[in-house]
């Protein structure tokens, strides 16, 4: 069972959901809540039976597919792909069973588990093209999401997120068949698997290649200045169940490629590209804050504000450093859980008023209190407050950052400032003043329905703000192998560049400090006065 | 001049097949497009049955052999449908076939 | 002992969270009072620790890891030592006071329960700031009161003003709090660690220039949550809260913490002094610059909010001239008396029936004696008389300045000191004698609760005893820490002609404006003069604010998403239509006709003899183009 | 000498002849230039000693082939001139003349290898028909039965196509009785 806990992860909502066409129409929901429940404790699980000080990968699952061009069926686990997938289940899990859609229910979940199947299989597979297979999967269950829940522009919006990822993903594609090549001349056998690509230390000026094809397909993903529009479209006509998962999890799929593969495969070429990535994600972080300011539709304030947040994930990224990329990864998991109940939270006024426009609501913090209780923390939360899930990976982030370049840091820092703008504005257009528009008089306060995602997101946005240690320390672990120490060995051969090794420190001689258990109330002695003083 | 070799009969070849192509673009009766392409064949054939003789290969002899074959059952094929479209629309000119149109 | 420390932390997060259990239904009594009987604990509490601080004992714990990675470690640590108790004790007896005295003025606010919830959580993230031993714990803090204020400051939040207010006082903390982030990183990354001990430890030995940097930057952070100029307009616009949120939050604690923050990083500060000497000059100018808007300002609470502002210039000059115990003393004197002014406004407000103008006001002395007294003393103590707190805490400063050979920033300050007297006594006048104006405008005043000002009396004592009683021990127990050193004026002539000067001079200016104001007589010339306009509205600094600084940032906003739509967007549907526009042009290729078809393939036939004709061409001919290209 | 006579001699008749082919504007002309230029590729076969390929040119081709087409051009008057819309006839010329050249002057400048391999060598001493059976009936079996099978179908399918229902004149039915009259020969 152990060993193949992943292949059960991956294909489990595949079966179910398959099974799902036989059940009746009015039990779906519980069957969806129940397989996704279940999916998600398969995860906690895997997160119990995981050994969190061990850095590499665990779980590891190998089959021969196409042995003559190295293709294998190849999963595995490491810290930082750990919490995105129980992320992944956590979230699904949620949003089913806070589901308000009425419309052809039982597809929408089939639709969903099949999604789950996708996102799992592309943050546990370690074979590019198994990766590559789920990655271009899951456009497909989220094309069909927006195409036939969505609002009146879905056709668009659908075709559009659906070519606009695509399209960077086959340029994706070209590269990891170049990398297999590179591989195969190096070695001479084929090879898909990226734990062996990780031994291949290539020359700076492939590196360059390889890392621009994958950067596009990541950073359309992601979706990084100039490649976001397609983000706004989607969120804008998706069913808020669509949104939660595409900003939660589909989102996190471009970081996760930046760590997974960009990073150890192409180290020089990461140090080579830095002022680029990180204008890049500058410009995204303050320009897509600006224009969430200007937005008038609540769900695109949180549609930019998420792009704007993936923008100090990547800087965090290409920190490359240890407390950079941990505090990334911190930050994806973060992200997922705020963005995605900022969105299930703009669902809960859309199912009741049917308009996403803030100037129809205002006041609403004393008709539906606990809603705005619940909005407020997460806002909070998104703005990044201290002890809030978002601190720590943002804090962590631009901490990194700082290493690279203090004028780098100190501008991406302005994210907490005109992050506090946009949201602050739009909630206190949204719930602040007098109650304007008579259909807003009666509002219903939250159902149980809807509380049952909203209080689960908003414990775990507090709890992982105040004790993120059990994540942040398999996520070390697993940064320090899997990631920088790859990169370190790597510049340090003969096709290293001078700069990437002033730039990467071996990360094992990052001494880790840990607390000291009960630790006990120390009684110092009067100190010593401060002698002098006086002018 | 007087030696001929296998570099004599492609170029006959080519001439061949580019008085093939003149007629394929040019003509537009169905019938007249038929004889076109029995000379694009025929063309080729004489390229391979030369290049079978200069090597010393029967390859090349065996292609045209089946090029043949093909080509016949091409025109029992083709002219059936020629009749076939003739009966139908009483023409086979070539403009009035246009209902592949993109 | 340490439980007693977790209880002067954790007391008013129970209170918080229980009254927030109770945050959306009706107004229970329960609330207040258990959210002040928790206040009451953590006073107690921090007074047990003050009493074991006195015996020389500091304490340390560290309760649990919350963010460990790479080289960074950052516990919940918590420290009580000299400095941090004094903090502490300030806190929590201000925040009793005043939850006990809100009991009384929120009496009939129908979210009673929410305000309280709010106002514990305050103290709580006050109580994470002061006691902390490292800038993170810290920061969560400094974040944690600025929430707070943000929602106290709107806590009404159908008034517009309030809510903008509210968003305003956020966003410009949030600009300084990045400079205190940016701050902290530059620590981080030098010398490897964030807590105090460490910093100290290895500060001595680091790079002058980072040190430089890193100073500069966090005196940024504490300038935003001090409201030094130029992020001060929030301050202002603050008072739009509840008046017991001014008088706790925006008097006593929060807007103190940029001086407890310079106060607590002493050991950095000592080391660059150029860094020093700026805020110190900051300080004074931001001292004088205030009291000269309080001057003419006709809202009770911006006045007071006003002299907060000048107030907290005193204390930064003190602080950035290597003053710390002096600035941490005026800091804790100035928390007392402030906060007993605030809440009398608050009274008068209550009476006035939220009415802020004192020119409507006056002879309100024989309708509330209690608040009359009260406030008068409370302006004594602000205006700095003898054996009032404000005469210990404010003329050692002057000293300060005078014994540092800093004449400018020492006649900037007394000047200052004839103002604030001058402006605290106006308001005072205007409210409580003359001619009972209120009439006319149909009032009817009454006295507030008995036991909101039995809740104000401690503050009323302290304001009166801190100077005298408290200065020898204080000094004492503060520079256990902080560098010690007195500040006298070593010749006994020049002192007591400063002293009596000075007393003389606060004196005058009170005289002035009692002949000025007693019938409050509006000078309509004068009004309409440049000095008074300007003075009136605040330099015009919001308005160039608004107009230099918000409405770009709207149109610029609003630009980019006209950008987003019309080139971003516009580029990629470009490149989309330019497939599409091909094939809607090229599809008549597609007639359908065969003769057309066939010439299509021939002229694909053609390209591709071409292109391989160039191949082989190329293959054939390489070492010679390869020649030709210098190669 | 003879052979550098015979070999002009008849590229230039066969040349001729399907110029005429491709010209002219009586299809009867046409057919008979064809079948005469097809005559004159069996020369070539002859010259260059693949006897059976000349057999079978003159035998499939110009015999079967030529006849049937004799019989396709019997359903509309042939003695009417062809009418065909003219295009543009020097895009025409122009693109056949680049091909030839580009082919000519690749063939003739002396790039193909020298390398090519014999796999089925001509053996001394046997003559073309049986050496070209042994080829046939070895290496290229299959391919030799799937070419008669393509042919049996093709005949089958042209009989089908053009036989059925000789006495009606489909050009003189409207569309949708076609449609019927074509279901029912399906069914």
């Amino acid at each position: 069972m152990m060993e193949h806990i992943l292949s059960i992860l991956i294909f489990f909502p595949l079966v179910a959901g398959v099974l799902g066409l036989m059940v009746n129409k009015d039990s779906m929901r519980a069957y969806g809540i129940a397989v996704s429940g279940i999916e998600f404790s398969l995860s906690l699980w895997l997160w119990y039976a995981f050994d969190g000080s061990n850095g590499g990968f665990q779980f590891n699952e190998m089959v021969a597919l196409i042995p003559a061009f190295g293709i294998n069926y190849q999963l595995g686990i490491d810290g930082i792909s750990l919490f995105i997938v129980i992320m992944s289940t956590l979230v699904t899990f949620i949003g089913i069973a806070s589901l308000t859609e009425t419309r052809d229910v039982k597809n929408m979940i089939i639709t969903l588990l099949v999604l789950e199947m996708t996102m799992v299989g592309v943050f546990v597979s370690l074979d590019a093209i198994v990766f590559y297979l789920f990655w271009e999967l899951s456009l497909v269950p989220m094309l069909y999401l927006i195409g036939a829940w969505g609002g009146p522009k879905r056709i668009y919006a659908s075709i559009k997120f659906f070519l606009y990822t695509f399209t960077g993903s086959l340029v994706m594609l070209v590269g990891m068949i170049f990398m297999a090549y590179l591989y195969q001349q190096a070695t001479g056998q084929w090879s898909f698997s990226i734990t062996e690509w990780y031994r291949v230390v290539l020359p700076m000026d492939l590196q360059l290649w390889l890392f621009a094809a994958f950067f596009l397909g990541f950073a359309i993903k992601v979706p990084m200045f100039p490649f976001h529009t397609w983000l706004p479209y989607a969120h804008g006509q998706a069913p808020t169940i669509g949104s939660v998962i595409l900003a939660a999890v589909l989102l996190k799929m471009g970081t996760y490629g930046f760590v997974r593969l960009s990073l150890p495969l192409f180290p020089d070429a990461s140090v080579f590209f830095i002022p680029l990535v990180v204008t890049l994600s500058l410009i995204m972080i303050i320009y897509t804050a600006m224009v969430a300011y200007a937005q008038e539709d609540i769900k695109q304030v949180v549609a930019y504000s998420s792009v704007s947040h993936m923008g100090v994930i990547v800087l965090g990224t290409f920190a490359l450093n240890i407390e950079g990329i941990t505090g990334s990864i911190f930050l994806m998991i973060g992200h997922g859980i705020v963005s995605g109940a900022l969105f299930l939270l703009v669902g809960v006024i859309y199912d009741r008023r049917h308009t996403k426009i803030m100037s129809e609501f205002g006041g609403l913090a004393s008709v539906m209190p606990r809603y705005a209780t619940i909005f407020g923390i997460m806002m909070m939360a998104s703005v990044g407050l201290p002890l809030t899930i978002n601190f720590v990976g943002e804090f962590l982030s631009l901490l990194g950052l700082f290493k690279v370049s203090s004028t780098y840091a100190l501008i991406a820092g302005t994210a907490i400032i005109v992050g506090a703008i946009y949201m602050l504005s739009a909630y206190k257009k949204v719930f602040f003043g007098n109650v304007t528009k008579k259909e807003n008089e009666n509002l219903p306060d939250v159902t149980k329905t809807e509380l049952m995602g909203l209080i689960p997101l908003t414990i775990i946005a507090i709890w992982l703000g105040v004790y993120p240690k059990p994540i942040l320390d398999p996520i070390d672990a697993s940064v320090r192998e899997n990631v920088l120490n790859i990169m370190y060995q790597k510049v340090n051969t003969d096709m290293g560049t001078e700069e990437a090794r002033a730039m990467i420190s071996d990360p094992y001689a990052v001494e880790v400090k840990t607390f000291v258990a009960s630790a006990p109330v120390e009684k110092h002695a009067a100190p010593a006065h401060h002698s002098e003083g006086g002018h | 001049m007087m030696e001929i070799t296998l570099t004599h009969y492609l170029v006959l070849s080519t001439v061949l097949f580019s008085i093939g192509l003149i007629g394929v673009m040019r003509r537009k009766n169905l019938l007249m497009l038929f004889f076109a392409t029995e000379i694009l064949l025929n063309s080729v054939n004489i390229a391979l049955v030369a290049i079978s003789h200069f090597y010393g290969d029967f390859t090349g002899q065996m292609f045209a052999f089946f090029i043949i074959a093909i080509a016949a059952s091409e025109v029992a094929v083709g002219l059936g449908l020629l009749v076939l479209w003739f009966k139908r629309f009483n023409t086979i000119d070539l403009d009035n076939m246009t209902s592949m149109k993109g | 002992m340490e439980m007693y420390l977790y209880i002067a932390l954790f007391a008013p997060l129970v209170g918080s969270l229980t009254a927030g259990l109770f945050g959306a239904s009706k107004k229970t009594l329960f609330t207040g009072v258990f959210a002040s009987g928790m206040l009451f604990a953590s006073f107690i509490s921090s007074l047990l620790l003050l009493v074991q601080v006195l015996q020389g004992n500091t304490y340390h714990v560290e309760m649990m890891t919350w963010i460990a990675t790479g080289g960074l470690y950052v516990p919940f640590g918590f420290v009580v030592n000299s400095v941090t108790v004094t903090m502490m004790m300030v806190v929590t007896t201000v925040s009793t006071v005043v939850h006990v005295y809100a009991i009384g003025y929120m009496d009939h606010d129908k979210a009673f329960n929410r305000f309280f919830a709010y106002l514990s959580a305050f103290v709580f993230s006050m109580m994470v700031l002061v006691m902390s031993d490292n800038l993170l714990g810290l920061f969560i803090g400094w974040e944690g009161v600025g929430v707070c204020s943000w929602l106290l400051i709107g806590f009404w939040y159908h008034k517009e003003s309030a809510t903008w207010a509210a968003n305003e006082a956020f966003i410009m903390n949030r600009i300084a709090d990045l400079a205190m982030l940016v701050g902290i990183f530059t620590l981080y990354w030098n010398l490897g660690t964030i807590s105090y001990e460490g910093i100290f430890a290895s500060v001595g030995t680091a790079d002058h220039t980072m040190l430089v940097v890193a100073a500069a930057f966090l005196f940024v952070g504490a300038m935003g949550k001090s409201a030094q100029f130029p992020l001060h307009t929030w301050l202002a616009d603050a008072m739009e809260g509840p008046t017991p949120v001014s008088a706790l939050i925006h008097a006593a604690t929060m807007v103190t913490a940029g001086v407890y923050l310079v106060v607590r990083m002493n050991p950095l500060y000592d080391l660059v002094p150029e860094v020093g000497i700026v805020i110190a000059s900051l300080g004074a100018f931001v001292a004088m610059f205030a009291a000269s808007m309080a001057l003419v300002n006709r809202d009770m609470k911006r006045i007071i909010a006003y002299s907060t502002l000048s107030q907290l210039g005193y204390m930064f000059v003190a602080a950035g001239l290597g003053a710390y115990w002096v600035a941490l003393f005026h800091l804790m004197a100035h928390a007392f008396f402030k906060a007993l002014l605030f809440l009398g406004a608050g009274n008068v407000m209550h009476a006035m029936s939220d009415e802020l103008d004192p020119f409507k006001m006056g002879g309100l002395g024989k309708v509330m004696p209690g608040t009359f007294w009260m406030m008068t003393l409370a302006s004594i103590a602000l205006a700095g008389f003898f054996p009032f707190a404000g005469f210990f805490s404010k003329d050692l400063i002057l000293e300060v300045a005078f014994v540092g050979h800093h004449p400018i920033l020492y006649t900037v300050l007394l000047l200052t000191a004839g103002l604030t007297a001058f402006y605290s006594f106006r308001l005072a006048f205007l409210i409580f004698t003359g001619e009972e104006r209120y009439k006319l405008f149909g009032f009817h005043p009454h006295e507030a609760y008995k036991y909101m000002l039995v809740a104000m009396s401690p503050l009323l004592v302290l304001a009166i005893i801190a100077g005298f009683l408290f200065k020898g021990t204080y000094y004492e127990m503060v520079t256990a820490m902080l560098p010690a050193g007195e500040y006298h004026v070593h010749n006994p002539i020049v002192y007591w002609i400063m002293t009596i000067g000075t007393q003389l001079f606060v004196g005058g200016a009170v005289l002035y404006a009692w002949i000025k104001y007693k019938n409050a007589k509006v000078d309509k010339k004068v009004e309409a003069g440049f000095f008074y306009q300007l003075l009136f509205n605040q330099y015009y600094i919001p308005k160039i604010y608004d107009e230099v600084f918000s409405k770009p940032y709207a149109e610029l906003s609003k630009m980019f998403w006209k950008l987003d739509n019309a080139v971003v967007d516009a580029t990629v549907d470009g490149i989309a239509g330019v497939f599409y526009g091909t094939a809607k042009k090229t599809h008549t290729m597609q007639d359908g006709n065969l003769s057309s078809m066939l010439k299509w393939m021939v002229v694909g036939l053609v390209a591709l003899l071409v292109s391989a004709a160039v191949f082989i061409g190329v293959v054939t001919n390489a070492d010679v183009i390869m020649k030709l290209l210098g190669h | 000498m003879f052979e550098a006579a015979a070999f002009y001699l008849f590229a230039f008749l066969t040349i001729s002849m399907f110029w005429i082919t491709v010209t002219t504007k009586h299809a009867l002309y046409a057919l008979t230039a064809l079948a005469a230029g097809m005559i004159f590729i069996s020369a070539f076969f002859f010259i260059l000693e693949a006897d059976f390929m000349g057999v079978v040119q003159l035998i499939v081709y110009s015999g079967a082939v030529m006849a049937l087409y004799a019989f396709g051009m019997m359903f509309y008057d042939t003695t009417r001139e062809l009418h065909e819309k003219q295009g543009n006839n020097t895009l025409v010329f122009l693109l056949s003349g680049i091909s030839a050249l580009i082919v000519v002057a690749m063939v003739a400048a002396p790039l193909v290898g020298g390398n090519v391999e014999a796999h089925y060598p001509i053996v001394e001493g046997v003559g073309n028909s049986q050496a070209i059976g042994m080829v046939l009936f070895t290496k290229y079996l299959v391919p030799f039965e799937v070419a008669a099978v393509m042919l049996l179908v093709a005949m089958i399918a042209g009989i089908v196509m053009a036989g059925k229902k000789m006495d009606e004149s489909f050009s003189e039915l409207s569309e949708d009785e076609i449609d019927t009259k074509n279901a029912e020969v399906i069914s």
